[in-house]
């Protein structure tokens, strides 16, 4: 009994527990009544692939509400819930993002804003960054008003991401950048480019790395996008030719981008990760129920009815494994942990539209822009990009399990 | 809602429980008992102590003299108890026995003599050797106040050693219904055999030959026996599920230190990519399993409206990631894993009897989509 | 019993039709029909060198103008027509629709010319996205002496593009058996729509309203026809094997290709053993599915008895491999296995297309335990 | 036309073919009256673990059946049909054996004679042994009078099995060896060991080992059982203590042992691999049926039903595997091939097991001896004894795929 009982007296006496708790659901009633007074009805639709608010410079809105509810979020900083409000965000600390990702979540009202600025570039910014870049790159993209391409993989360097290629030679206040990136998505649309440049050439292959800011318009920019297996995407191929590029525009310091880089990983696969998902739509058991039928109350295919009810077991442990790697979550973020939830949900991702695939029969066989075909297709990339599955298992067993 | 991170109080619980497991009722122990064919299939002294450390009374309510606390406390017992082997009635007696009394309700006055340690119970249900809780042939005939049951109850965990049994029976005058009786174990028309089971613990068929019961011997409210028996199982399958987590978890961890110990090719075994892509593989489904059965506690806890489609759910994927793992310790070990000497058979032994106790991966597979209905 | 290897002549038909096809009929060639949009679905000239090499006869007795030789030697042909994803209507005219034909028995005076390549077939079975050969709810309604036909049919392949096809249908006079007749393309009352497919192959949906046949065009004798259709599947499905078979063997023969020359951390990655042992998993199952389609097809040649269990085994083996090898072929190709200028792509498109046609792996494994009766 | 229609002028020209065909049809014709007249009625009955005949000194045989059956058999030298004449067996060629073989499974005869003479080290002396080693044991062995056992494995080298550490030390005319081996099966019932011993520790580890002979009656051998998770076992430790080996008893050459090893291994994988097939024992689907029942004629649990259907459509495509390579199989025996036949055959074992256990529900978890409990337990170990699963993967990646 001993240490058992003596636990129970510590709770009951965490009053400061309490009084943050009180704090934390005042703050919910009114963001729920903020929430309900200024969210357009039209921006609490389910949001598929092409309602996303993605900003920039040449974005076009897609309707006054999707505006107004972005220039509404983005003068509270709710765009960015969690920076530091001189940047342009909202200040909150972790439970209240979490609050407020909640009531969204309640009135299903969409993201005002997303992309690589709000999830990336960003965050490392304000993490790295000196007190100028944030000044001049923060409170853009907090506003929507530039959108950011992530300049990472090359030809040659993809799983080795180190063995990068691209050269940026000193000159003095700027960089010259040659070389020429891979998978870089929207690069035909976005403003500016954060990108992983050589400026060592004399070191081990990860310390003579640096990460760089440009504009896309600078010249010897081109970008090119590349068609896929599943059709048209956003990747694209960039060539860099003589591109200057300011020294004040390096995001901590000059060869010390292998830092940043792998915390960009970090957050790029936690965000890929969450893919196995897809909140918001209908379940597979219902789609399954949709495309096949019932008969005794059963799916009328036997194998399909367990590889289904397989899938959403896995999926729902998944998606619990996320909260809890998010609630268990310190400081320094979900740390390597984010390679368990990429290798996962990507596998994840795949197996449910291979499902799909097996669910629609012939009708799935048919190819048409915009579906399930398509997304099958390109579901296929997700253990590719952002790490390839084999990396992630690298990851896991090398820096959590300490194998090898 | 509660975030999927244990409080300080059931963190501390686990601490404790881990102390006093890894010392004292560890694989050594259960080996023992094997070896010297312990007919009690457990150590006394183990089961006084955890009587001390009060785990019997953990989800009894303080009315009825427990502890009134959580399931998510006493499941990291359970999964400690997986990690150790840890041989005691503290399962049948305090997670199924304890609950039975509780939700059947009209026999809370036993439920004292549970938290203190002073009486234990196993629970009588299953007639074929695969699950099937409904599939009841024992019945029960009434005959004045009370009745007569007629019957057979195979793989009872516990049934050999405990004080008394928890039976199902069907009765023709409620034949939609299940009744829940408690009977002695050496009530007239009671054998008790045990049964020499794979993992050395305990479990019997039990014979009911016209054996007496009185009204008042019937746990569940009319009309209420099958209910609680689903809300019963339900709680069971979530904490064998933590005992799964707990085995699953114990053989990859050794597993992983023999790999980095093993030398072959003049390297570590652990170097080999081969190798490790198949622990980091497996250490990702362990983590998974450890989401589902915190969250699956929690619903016990909080909202039993939830129980069964998360039992179904934990029971389903730690049956396949314990199994998994047990295949993995063997495999990855090698030889010196298939000899009796070393330790890792206990597991893979363990594990596929609690895999199959109340229903297997194939079963609740089966009853989440049902849940799920379709 | 013949041996499990190719005999020399099957060997050689097998050397030859590689000859031709890695050298005309290669995925640039697929390629070209997609980017052109080609109406037909393939290459005239291609085709015209396949009636010249004689394949449309291979299946074809000799009474009727055909070489009589084996579904052996023809596997080897689809299984190569897999391997370089040769487009052309040699499945559905000269190993399904030849089948129809010389099984039917009512229509063999058509054989000639299918064997000479002067007429083509498609096979119009299926009504729903999933195959069920006897869910059939196009009618046939006697009308003096031939029947009007309503109904409509999907995934016909090359049904855009053939003289004739094969339809199935019941009429109210023999509910319990399927009819099957041969309905021209071009016949008043058939609508033919081109379906855009994901591998850039044939297909069509056929929709007939108030189709006028006449009982000679009548393939099976009454009361034979399920049992005809059952038959073709069967010789089908073994061939879809083949063809899955080389689909699967061309996938690994690039992806290891590429495993030995893309170099990342200084190395190949073919030296990682992570990506070897999934080669040798992988290399393993293709070795399996050569033997079942080899054993499958001489069964179509020597013992058609076993033909129904050998052929859902090999298609549902088949299914499996096929589906694994082009999965394993893009994640090991990495990015560049994404994009469309990369070759790879068109496997793992083709591949699923034959694993759905005539029933998927699921399908086959039903019918497996069908016939073994469990 | 062209390639094809040749094809069939010499086909039908195979003259040659058929007069082979005729010569093999009165063998088939002979053997099958032969083994009418000759088989006792009790040897035609499915064999089991406890009926093979291993032969040895040690021996008793379980009837006089038994011993009559293996003396008929010897006689014609078919307890090893395909070796010569003259050292004790058949002579029979490669299509003769296969009549042989499936005449006997006609009639469910069972192998008069089995074990590591027969299958391992016979073949080994017959193909590198001198004249003399095989005069004075291949007869012994053909007529079952010496049992043999393998002296391979050591405690520190399993699956780098050329890591060897027993020593043999050249003394003249004979060699004296220390050293340990273990998983030695059946080393406590054996007549003679064929050893794998270090002759040489200056040079690397694959050329310095050669393959020895000695009799287990030698001083300093003591055998020990060990016990396996799965109960009593086959397999002992074996301690050598200045054991005496006589020259003349070196199998090959001197160092050259491993050549030798790996021949022997692959003869081992095959073995092992025909595990997963377990002929004439029913069929899954048959004990499935029985142990859980139909409804509607399908089996009573629709998940076991998909798994049983999955293996059995593994089964027969590894069955047909086997008998493929066979079929192919050159002067060189099957080769590397045997990696995959011993891979997937143990796999298969393996699932058929787990199988077995989810079909006999809680039936199956009680313990006893000899029954398939033990047998699944014991099954774990397929993967492991005669090279890992790990190590047929790696001789597949790299000798047959050319990887690394």
């Amino acid at each position: 009994m001993r240490d058992f009982c003596y636990s129970l007296v510590i709770v009951t006496g965490n009053l400061w527990g309490l009084k943050s708790l009180q704090d934390l659901e005042e703050f919910r009633v009114s963001t729920r009544r903020w929430l309900e007074e200024n969210c357009p009805q039209s921006m609490r639709q389910p949001i598929t692939e092409q309602d996303i608010c993605s900003g920039g410079r040449r974005f076009v809105f897609q309707s006054d509400d999707q505006k107004l509810w972005l220039d509404r979020m983005a003068e509270r900083g709710w765009t960015a819930p969690a920076w530091p409000l001189e940047y342009g965000g909202g200040g909150l600390n972790h439970d209240q993002a979490k609050v407020l990702r909640e009531e969204m979540a309640s009135i299903t009202a969409r993201l005002p804003l997303q992309g690589m600025g709000i999830s990336m570039i960003g965050p490392a910014i304000l993490e790295f960054g000196s007190d100028a870049l944030k000044k001049q790159h923060l409170p853009q993209i907090a506003r929507g008003e530039i959108r950011w391409c992530q300049g990472y993989s090359e030809p040659g360097s993809g799983s080795d991401l180190a063995g990068l290629q691209t050269r940026a030679e000193d000159h003095g206040d700027h960089f010259i950048v040659n070389g020429q990136k891979v998978w870089t998505s929207n690069a035909d649309q976005a403003d500016w480019m954060f990108c992983l440049v050589r400026t060592d050439f004399e070191v081990s292959k990860h310390a003579g790395i640096s990460l760089v800011l440009f504009d896309m318009e600078s010249a010897g920019v081109t970008a090119r996008p590349i068609r896929l297996i599943s059709g048209a995407s956003v990747f694209c191929e960039t060539f860099l030719e003589d591109v200057r590029v300011e020294k004040s525009q390096v995001v901590g310091d000059v060869n010390n981008g292998w830092t940043i880089a792998k915390y960009l990983l970090t957050h790029e696969r936690e965000m890929i990760g969450g893919i196995g998902t897809a909140a918001g739509t209908r379940t597979l058991g219902e789609l399954a129920t949709e495309a096949i039928g019932l008969s005794d109350g059963r799916l009328s295919d036997e194998l399909l009815r367990t590889e289904v009810a397989t899938w959403e077991v896995d999926s729902c442990c998944h998606q619990l494994t996320m909260e809890r790697v998010r609630d268990e979550m310190t400081a320094d973020g979900v740390g390597n942990t984010s390679a368990m939830i990429k290798y996962y949900g990507t596998e994840m991702n795949k197996r449910r539209f291979e499902l799909l695939m097996a669910l629609g029969g012939s009708d799935a066989l048919h190819w048409k822009e915009g579906t399930d075909t398509q997304r099958w297709l390109r579901s296929k990339g997700n253990s590719i990009e952002g790490g390839t599955s084999e990396i992630q298992l690298n990851i896991i067993s090398k820096r959590i399990l300490g194998l090898g | 809602m509660q975030k999927l991170v244990l409080t300080e109080e059931e963190q501390m619980v686990r601490e404790s429980a881990a102390d006093f497991l890894f010392k004292k009722a560890g694989p050594g122990a259960l080996r023992e008992i094997r070896d010297t064919a312990n007919p009690k299939g457990f150590s006394s002294e183990v089961w006084l102590e955890m009587v001390e450390l009060g785990w019997p009374s953990i989800l009894i309510g303080e009315a009825q003299g427990g502890l009134g606390f959580s399931h998510v406390a006493m499941g990291q017992i359970m999964e400690l108890c997986g990690s150790t082997l840890a041989c005691s009635p503290l399962f049948s007696t305090a997670v199924v026995g304890a609950s039975v009394l509780s939700l059947g309700g009209d026999r809370l006055a036993l439920l004292p003599k549970v938290a203190a340690g002073n009486l234990t119970l196993a629970l009588a249900i299953d007639e074929a050797p695969r699950h099937n809780p409904q599939g009841i042939a024992t019945r029960a005939v009434r005959r004045g106040d009370g009745y007569t049951l007629n019957g057979e109850k195979t793989f009872v965990v516990d049934g050999n050693v405990a004080d008394y049994l928890v039976v199902s029976v069907r009765a023709d005058e409620e034949p939609e219904d299940v009744l829940l009786f408690l009977v002695p174990r050496d009530a007239e028309g009671v054998a008790i055999t045990k049964t020499e089971m794979v993992d050395s613990r305990n479990s019997a068929t039990v014979q009911i030959n016209d054996v007496t019961v009185e009204s008042v011997q019937r746990i569940s409210h009319s009309g209420a026996g099958l209910a609680t028996l689903q809300k019963v199982l339900n709680i069971a399958n979530v904490h064998l599920s933590a005992e799964l987590l707990g085995i699953a978890n114990e053989c990859f961890g050794r597993t992983l230190r023999y790999l980095n110990e093993r030398k072959q090719f003049g390297v570590e075994i652990g170097s080999f990519q081969g190798l490790q892509h198949r622990a980091a593989i497996l250490w990702t489904e362990i983590e998974l399993c450890k989401s589902i059965v915190l969250k699956a506690l929690r619903a016990l806890d909080e909202s039993p409206e939830h129980a069964g489609l998360l039992a179904s759910t934990a029971k389903a994927k730690t049956c396949q990631v314990a199994e998994l793992a047990s295949n993995e310790g063997i495999q990855m070990h090698g030889g010196i894993g298939m000899t009796d000497e070393f330790d890792i058979g206990f597991f893979i032994k363990r594990a596929r009897v609690v895999q199959m106790l109340y229903g297997d991966r194939r079963y609740h597979l089966n009853r989440y989509a049902e849940l799920r209905a379709y």
